[in-house]
């Protein structure tokens, strides 16, 4: 399916939910609020002629110009053979959003990971700890403007 | 063995003796419960020793095989799988220490005095014969009663462990199955 | 002894383990052999290649990907090539983009000969790894011949090749195929179908399909679960779309669909359709350039682009993010090993603990792509 | 052995006590330290035996660097782990720990005593020979038990587990199949045993071909002992792959070498006591009816029964390096499942057929049908 089409669906479906359509990414994508981001993702999985039943990847990118901080979701459909790009901007002071883990969950791990790296907290995660980095390790090394430590309890970095 | 000359048969036996005795007392002062036990291994091994001293080189062999192989190993486990074997720390108190020297010394003191009563039939030093056919001999005809008996308390004992196993599985199985019911309301382990 | 947890004994899998495949951290709790519990911990070979990316350029970054999944650098090579030409909207030649399928698919097959060999010396079974080494020895001389690598070849670059393929190299090629699909015999004669290794892995560990979407998994994982999906015939890229091959999918031969014995024998199965597809590809070779041309400083126009190709493990993407400039905004590396890992918590529950040891070895993970 | 002590103290004549000790003490030290010395030859070649074998197989050379054709790489092995550090872990039970490779290694050696080389080859001449062997090898799992909890460490406490369960399992269809040999002779003796399979066509009067429930019985030996020393497929306690080495992970330098021994000599043992039971002992197969000097018959004897032993060792190494692993309940039902029903209702047909032909084997049968 084309994705303007999924675009139609969703905002007649959602309505001011889903924010933007953006062509110019490949594959394209949607910009959804993120009040919405769960009942969105629950649709696209189980609505008969979108299927999304896979979660490719679940990214966040920090935005620091526009002072935001996004999510990321590349959806797709093996059934159906067609992709999506969901994304959710989120204000880049305190990036909090609900977690898509209930409906996929190998985002619990992705989202982990984003949590890790670029401090985005996903309210209703099971287990948000670090996964890459060290339990203790303090600031979100993807950020823009993080700050390289220079040690790292004994160890010079 | 007895037509060895009996100065060596003498060291062995004092050899097997000393082992014996040495790691019985580190049974019992060991303070280690997972070592005591594994002190016992020396002393069962050593009365292996006396009893092929003595002739009974079958009688050894098997108090090997089923002493330390079977008996051993169960008693091991055992510790090993209790609760806390690890930090299990036996104090010797003294009035369990005066209570333990009064019973011991009470019980070597009959056990000398029975020793000394018994009317021993001394056979003296023999050439070696085999004892196995002997023994199985006589387990097929004089003490069949008592042989049977004996295996049929093990059956026994074996059936009451598996019925014990068994019903702690059953036990289990119904907790199993109560967690499964309940599974529904626990959070999802990421 | 007892934990917390007075049931469970608490045993730590590694960091370092024999067979968990590199510096992986399984936290089990066992009652006896079985496993209640698995915590997996990752992160010890994280080098955050993420936060690199952002800081070199385009091209400086391809080395880097060599290092993502060691046993198949190039196509890790090739996925981020074809992202960043995606990107910037460069066509490659004919010639070029054969002989990044020829290494590709070569490359499948040297990372499956690990796969298989190292599942089955987990089982125990240490003779198949070395076979698995003896014919990957081949196919290192072979790129040892086009790069003068032999674990990071670094050799599939943004626009085509870094080199056209040597004299000798075709020939050279077709003589491992004709040595190689004998040899698939031999492992089936030796391993796949011996029965204690079928009686190990048969209904162990089994994926259902909703299971297998749910986590993310991909690559051969998936496909044995039954469900043919396969990027190369999907969606292809590169010359994929000309070639005559197949796509093996589980179908529980020796127990159910999804099992650990499937996932082991699609990697069989998919070393015979590289083999079939290498073969195809010397046969179209034409002469032509093995490089687009591309602009010694690399510039794209600022856009996001998302590519993912078949990788022997999985399905590897790149999410990148160009703001213009010469280095790249974000690059975030979706890598199927992660995903594939994140299933191990679930399927671990209730086995014996040799039994996850057939589970990460069926699952093929390998940790430098997990943590990059 | 004892007959030769008899024999030079009665030569002694009327010679102290003290002297008469002395001799015979030293007469037995000797003795002993031959046997070492021999065992500790054959041990050093059987490692390198075991890596000229597993190298043949999975079609690599193997050791060939220190003496022609890497002959001495025992030794080197051996200097290696004298020189090793030996390491005690800080939380382990010193004791337990520094005893139990001592204790290992003393069961294994000792289990060579009853053996017979030749007719009159032998250290001792046991009358319960057989049940000796049996009852001295199951120290041996007391002392990896020990060994085990000594480490602290929980893996090692897996392997412990595992491998006394093991063993303690497998002595059951041991003992049976071995029994159902031994009415055969109706002793445990071993030269009574070895005595009774000569002639026959050199072959047919050993007690494999005794009769059919012999033959089972080997066959059932055969698998169990493999299991008895913890060789694969059944390698459980020591699976590297699973419980990283079992009881002997946190062990170093000799220690562990006392361990890597004993595993040697265990298969020494079983497969001598195969030979002895079942193979016809250092009967000479074919010319046992020559007149020939008595050394050179002594000779060849030893050499049929060595040769017959390593063929059995070299059939271990074999399936060794061929087959995976079973996991430890599949191995468990393996023992309680098929083998030990198999060899009960073996010992039964084997005693009735005892019975039914007063002893005499199907050879001895066939052959007095021939003579009426």
């Amino acid at each position: 399916m084309e994705a303007k089409k999924i675009y139609e669906i969703l905002s007649g479906r959602f309505g001011s939910a889903i924010q933007q359509f953006q062509e110019n990414t490949l594959p394209p994508s949607i910009v959804v609020g993120h009040q919405a981001i769960v009942e969105v993702c629950d649709f696209l999985k189980k609505a008969e002629e979108l299927e999304f039943l896979s979660l490719i990847c679940l990214s966040a990118v920090d935005m620091q110009e526009k002072g935001k901080m996004a999510v990321v979701y590349h959806l797709g459909s093996m059934r159906q053979r067609h992709t999506i790009v969901l994304k959710v901007e989120l204000d880049r002071g305190s990036p909090h959003v609900r977690t898509v883990g209930t409906v996929w969950p190998v985002a619990a791990w992705y989202e982990r990971e984003a949590y890790d790296l670029l401090g985005v907290v996903f309210d209703g995660h099971p287990d948000l700890r670090r996964i890459l980095m060290p339990e203790d390790w303090e600031g979100y090394p993807l950020r823009k403007d993080y700050v390289y430590p220079k040690r790292y309890h004994t160890w010079d970095v | 063995m007895s037509a060895v000359p009996s100065t060596v048969h003498l060291l062995f036996f004092y050899f097997f003796a000393a082992m014996t005795i040495a790691s019985a007392l580190l049974v019992v002062l060991l303070r280690n419960i997972v070592q005591s036990a594994f002190a016992l291994f020396f002393t069962l091994f050593g009365v292996a020793g006396i009893y092929i001293l003595l002739g009974a080189d079958f009688v050894g062999v098997t108090q090997v095989l089923i002493y330390i192989g079977g008996v051993m190993i169960l008693i091991v486990f055992g510790v090993m799988l209790t609760h806390n074997s690890y930090s299990v720390d036996i104090f010797n108190r003294l009035g369990t220490l005066v209570m333990g020297t009064i019973s011991a010394i009470v019980t070597f003191t009959i056990i000398y005095y029975a020793i000394r009563q018994v009317p021993w039939r001394l056979i003296g030093y023999k050439a070696s014969i085999p004892t196995t056919r002997p023994i199985g001999t006589l387990l097929m005809t004089d003490y069949l009663l008592p042989f049977e008996l004996a295996s049929v308390l093990l059956v026994l004992a074996m059936v009451g462990a598996a019925y014990l196993i068994r019903s702690e599985l059953r036990v289990g199985k119904e907790r199993k199955d109560r967690d499964k019911r309940g599974a529904g309301l626990e959070r999802k382990d990421a | 002894m007892a934990g917390a947890d007075e049931k469970f004994m608490q045993v730590s899998m590694g960091p370092q383990h024999p067979s968990t495949h590199g510096v992986l951290r399984l936290l089990v709790k066992t009652d006896g052999e079985v496993l209640s519990s698995i915590k997996p911990y990752i992160g010890y070979l994280h080098r955050g290649l993420e936060k690199i990316a952002e800081r070199v350029t385009y091209p400086q970054f391809t080395p880097f990907t060599d290092r993502l999944d060691y046993l198949a650098s190039m196509n890790c090579n090739l996925a981020y090539a074809m992202t960043v030409e995606r990107l910037l909207g460069i066509e490659v030649p004919r010639r070029a983009q054969i002989i990044r399928v020829i290494m590709a698919e070569l490359n499948r097959i040297s990372s499956h000969l690990i796969a298989f060999g190292s599942l089955s010396a987990d089982m125990g079974a240490f003779t198949p790894f070395l076979f698995g080494i003896r014919e990957r020895e081949f196919i290192n001389d072979l790129f040892e011949m086009a790069c003068g690598a032999r674990l990071t070849y670094n050799y599939i670059r943004i626009g085509g090749v870094s080199q056209d393929i040597p004299g000798g190299f075709i020939e050279k090629a077709r003589e491992f195929l004709d040595y190689f699909p004998p040899k698939i015999k031999e492992y089936n004669d030796l391993i796949s179908y011996n029965s204690i290794f079928i009686k190990r892995l048969a209904d162990i560990a089994v994926i259902r399909p909703e299971d297998a979407f749910d986590y993310g998994i991909t690559g051969p994982n998936l496909r044995a679960s039954g469900i043919p999906w396969d990027l190369r015939r999907d969606e292809p890229y590169l010359v994929y779309g000309e070639l005559d091959f197949e796509v093996p999918v589980g179908r529980g031969e020796m127990g159910s669909t999804g099992d650990a014995w499937d996932r082991y024998m699609m990697r069989i199965y998919e070393m015979e359709q590289s083999a079939k597809i290498v073969r195809q590809c010397l046969a179209m070779l034409e002469p032509g350039d093995h490089t687009a041309k591309v602009p010694k400083v690399l510039k794209p126009p600022a856009g996001e682009v998302y590519v993912r190709a078949e990788n022997p493990r999985g399905e590897l993407g790149f999410y990148l993010i160009s703001d213009g400039s010469t280095k790249p905004y974000r690059l975030r590396i979706r890598a199927p090993s992660f995903a594939t890992l994140s299933i191990v918590p679930k399927l671990g529950k209730g086995v014996m603990i040799a039994d996850l040891v057939a589970i990460i070895g069926s699952l093929d993970i390998i940790l430098p792509e997990i943590d990059r | 052995m004892i007959g030769l002590v008899r024999d030079i103290v009665t030569s002694l004549g009327n010679a102290g006590p003290l002297v008469r000790l002395l001799v015979t003490v030293a007469i037995m030290l000797a003795s002993a330290l031959i046997v070492l010395g021999i065992v500790l030859l054959y041990e050093g070649f059987a490692t390198y035996a075991e890596r000229k074998v597993a190298g043949d197989i999975q079609a690599r050379i193997g050791p060939n660097r220190v003496g022609p054709y890497g002959l001495l790489q025992f030794v080197a092995d051996g200097v290696k782990l004298l020189l090793k550090e030996d390491i005690i872990p800080f939380y382990a039970d010193r004791w337990l720990f520094v005893l139990a490779p001592y204790i290992v290694f003393t069961a294994s050696f000792a289990a060579f005593v009853p053996l017979s080389y030749s007719e009159h080859v032998y250290v001792a001449d046991l009358n319960v020979g057989v049940l000796y062997i049996i009852a001295i090898s199951s120290v041996v799992s007391m002392a990896i038990l020990m060994g085990s909890w000594g480490s602290n460490n929980k893996w090692s406490l897996f392997g412990g587990m595992r491998a006394v369960a093991q063993i303690i399992s497998y002595e059951i269809p041991i003992v049976l199949s071995l029994l159902a040999a031994v009415i055969v002779p109706a002793s445990l003796d071993m030269k009574d045993i070895i005595g009774c399979q000569a002639g026959g066509l050199g072959i047919f009067r050993w007690l494999l071909f005794n009769n059919p429930f012999t033959l089972l019985a080997f066959f059932v030996y055969f698998i169990a002992a493999i299991a008895e020393v913890n060789r694969t497929p059944f390698d459980i306690p020591e699976a590297e792959s699973e419980i990283v080495a079992g009881y002997h992970t946190e062990y170093t330098g000799m220690r562990f070498a006392f361990f890597f021994m004993a595993e040697y000599g265990d298969m020494f043992v079983v497969s001598a006591l195969a030979t002895t039971l079942f193979l016809g002992g250092w009967q000479v197969p074919f010319i046992g009816g020559l007149a020939m000097p008595v050394w050179l018959r002594e000779l060849l004897e030893v050499a049929v029964f060595f040769g017959k032993v390593f063929l059995l060792i070299y059939v271990m190494m074999w399936i060794r390096w061929t087959l995976p692993r079973l996991r430890v309940d599949q191995l468990m039902d393996l023992c309680w499942k098929y083998l030990t029903p198999i060899a009960f209702f073996n010992l039964i047909g084997a005693s009735i057929w005892v019975l039914a032909f007063h002893g005499k084997g199907v050879y001895d049968l066939i052959a007095g049908l021939y003579a009426h």
